[in-house]
């Protein structure tokens, strides 16, 4: 299986006229967890886009392989779907068929067992977040990209995030956060840091 | 086939207006650009 | 001095600045002396007197409509596929003038169809067609402007005038097929034979037109690239030109 | 082919979640076809004549209306860029949305179209020649709608917008759909209509989500 890996060679974005960061590059090898900080408007959320693929950087060259899994500012949840669908729906995207056990066991991991089958719509912030833990525990993307992981997430939601993230690097994967916040993770993140 | 000719003024004349309206135009893009320079170059200058 | 070299928005700036004004007066001795001989010299028609000579303007602007829009679907798709910023603001500023031609067609074809076929607007294949591509126009000048963000903008129209080109050649036929069912083909432009001096009145009014249309959008382009580039160091240091 | 599989049936269930979308398309549909007689009058050789054009004008407007509800909910609150990041390609995953979005407003047209010919008074054969120039007519309009929707995703302006971009796209697909029943109706064989309609569907469904895949490149950017 060869090694997962990503490569950022002199990246540059801009937004408008003004110039948001120039000349970044950094490499990502298999198990390895890179933590982008900066203040806001800084470009975090741009760098992990233009990383994604989703937003074309004006310079520079990304090389991904193998796939990967975003989870942006934005929850990715539809309100007319309950958890279980989300996540079906979501896994589908992915190419992934999980079996009905495994998402009732992901469920119940970030415990929304119980809510399972209440539409998204009435879930609060932190539960809607945790459908996308759910689909970390499920997806088999090798590099993760998360924005603000953290965010509206509980004490045991950081928890389960943090057990997640460190079983993913323990399989060679990926994971490049934007956070303000300290990773819930024993072993210290490279630093990213974006000037504003 | 008299009277032809207010049909007539009326194309060149229009055809006229429109170019006029557009130089007009032309000339007031060209200002307000050049305002958001001097604007620019007045903000560069405070910092 | 590679390709690109002309495509970097300040020395285009430059190059635009000293070509604009030769390109206006090349448009204006071309329509002065297209006047003169369409006006002046050519012989009154035998069938339409003296009225077929709003074809001096009206052919060379509804030519120039559709010349325009062809010009800004290669620019949208050279913005799309080099993600060039010029050929994008290029395409931004042809726009407008193009979006002009089209009315001045439509409304000299107005006053054109009164006289000869009694009503000002006919739903005339050409006519028609020449509305719907009004409408492309203000549609891919609205849509660049809808956005605060002025590179998507770009995109959105650019790719927008690719689809508009792709449908135009489509519109028209329709267009045509419809007419030919409702109500029989319209005068024939080219029936009657062409004088000479028509014909070199023609010519000398559709190359002023396109003179002064390149004029108008490279003087466009300037002000759009100002706007653009207002941060950057190279427009700080101009001197007003 | 998997991506048009999950899109297909992912926003045909979403679709059935809150059927009143669908449903207002269908009631503008008749309203508007119903305001007619009320404007030009009901003399019924007038209405009989005008009767394919207008129901085809109100068959495009609602169309038109149910575009919004193709990417705008899913751009807004993030599944969109979930399926633009997805294991298969742009192109497929849009074919589906689209046709599961003809399913839930353009199926519904053509199949309410007749009862409408009827109220305008059409002979047998034109209504069943309205249904079938809707038939091949309508996925067109959902496949150039499509387009313009993803263009103005984000876009101040919003429905007017769409609306300048999209109606003078629909103009041949209105040429050809009006003319095959007012053909009918006049006694001539509609199968060019319909031929023309149909080869403009097929070039449609191959080549017109290739060009909402960039622009929905272009509004993720």
């Amino acid at each position: 299986m060869n090694e997962a890996r990503l490569a950022v060679r002199s990246l540059a974005a801009t937004r408008g006229p003004a110039t948001l960061f120039r000349e970044l590059s950094f490499e990502l090898a298999a198990g390895e967890i890179a933590a982008v900080r900066g203040p806001n408007g800084s470009g975090k959320t741009t760098l992990l886009r233009c990383v994604a693929g989703l937003t074309r950087p004006d310079h520079g060259e990304i090389q991904r392989s193998g796939a990967l899994l975003f989870s942006g500012h934005l929850p990715g949840i539809k309100d007319d779907f309950n958890a279980e669908e989300n996540l079906c729906v979501a896994l589908r995207m992915r190419g992934l068929q999980p079996g009905e056990a495994a998402i009732h066991g992901a469920l119940a991991r970030v415990g929304l067992e119980s809510r399972r089958r209440v539409p998204a719509r009435r879930l609060s912030a932190g539960q809607r977040r945790r459908i996308t833990l759910a689909r970390l525990a499920l997806d088999d993307a090798k590099l993760w990209i998360l924005d603000e992981p953290l965010a509206a997430l509980d004490a045991d939601g950081e928890a389960v995030l943090g057990q997640l993230l460190a079983r993913h690097l323990e399989s060679g994967g990926l994971a490049l956060v934007a956070t303000h916040h300290d990773l819930p993770l024993a072993r210290a993140a490279r630093e990213i840091r974006l000037q504003p | 086939m008299e009277g032809h000719g207010f049909y007539l003024a009326m194309s060149y004349g229009m055809a006229a207006v429109a170019i006029v309206v557009e130089l007009v135009a032309l000339a007031l893009g060209r200002a307000r650009a050049w305002k958001q320079v001097e604007e620019e170059r007045s903000l560069e200058a405070q910092d | 001095m590679n390709f690109f070299y002309f495509s970097s928005p300040s020395t285009f700036f430059r190059l635009a600045g000293r070509l604009a004004p030769a390109f206006f007066i090349l448009a204006a001795v071309l329509a002065a002396a297209g006047l003169y001989v369409g006006l002046v010299q050519a012989p009154t028609d035998a069938v339409q007197g003296e009225v077929y000579r709003v074809i001096f303007i009206h052919v060379p602007a509804a030519w120039m409509s559709m010349f325009i829009y062809f010009v800004m679907a290669c620019y949208g798709a050279m913005a799309l596929t080099f993600n060039s910023r010029l050929s994008a603001m290029m395409a931004r500023a042809l726009a407008p003038t193009g979006a002009m031609f089209t009315f001045v067609a439509l409304w000299t074809g107005a006053f054109w169809g009164r006289p000869t076929w009694g009503t000002y607007w006919v739903w005339d294949a050409r006519i028609t067609s020449e509305l719907v591509l009004l409408f492309l126009y203000l549609g891919f000048i609205a849509l660049s402007n809808a956005f605060e963000e002025p590179r998507r903008g770009d995109r959105a129209a650019s790719l927008l005038s690719i689809i508009g080109i792709v449908n135009l050649p489509i519109i028209y036929f329709s267009v045509q097929w419809w007419n030919t069912l409702h109500q029989g083909s319209s005068i024939k432009l080219t029936g009657s034979s062409m004088h000479v001096t028509m014909l070199t009145a023609m010519l000398l009014m559709t190359f002023a037109a396109w003179m002064y249309a390149i004029a108008a959008s490279l003087v466009r382009v300037r002000s759009v690239i100002l706007e653009r580039e207002r941060r950057a160091r190279w427009v700080r240091d101009l001197g007003r030109t | 082919m998997s991506g048009l599989a999950w899109a297909f049936s992912r926003d045909l269930t979403l679709a059935w979640r809150h059927p009143g979308e669908a449903m207002l398309t269908l009631a503008f549909f008749v309203l508007v076809a119903s305001l007619f007689p009320l404007g030009i009058g009901a003399d019924p050789q007038l209405l009989a004549r005008v009767g394919p054009g207008v129901i085809w004008v109100c068959a495009l407007l609602a169309a038109f209306l149910g575009l919004p509800s193709l990417f705008a909910s899913d751009h807004a609150d993030g599944t969109l860029e979930q399926m633009a990041l997805s294991a298969d390609p742009i192109a497929a995953w849009v074919s589906g949305k689209i046709a599961a979005h003809w399913l839930s407003t353009g199926l519904p047209l053509t199949l309410l179209s007749p009862l409408l010919g009827l109220q305008y008074g059409l002979p047998a054969d034109a209504l069943v020649t309205l249904g079938a120039a809707l038939l091949l007519g309508t996925p067109v309009l959902s496949l150039l709608g499509a387009a313009c929707a993803a263009l103005t995703l984000g876009a101040r302006g919003g429905g007017m917008l769409l609306a300048l971009l999209a109606l003078p796209l629909f103009v041949p697909v209105l040429v050809f759909g009006a003319g095959a029943a007012e053909a009918t109706a006049a006694g001539l064989s509609a199968s060019p209509h319909l031929s023309l309609l149909g080869a403009g569907l097929l070039v449609a469904a191959v080549s017109v989500p290739f060009a909402v895949g960039s622009a929905i490149r272009i509004a993720l950017d």
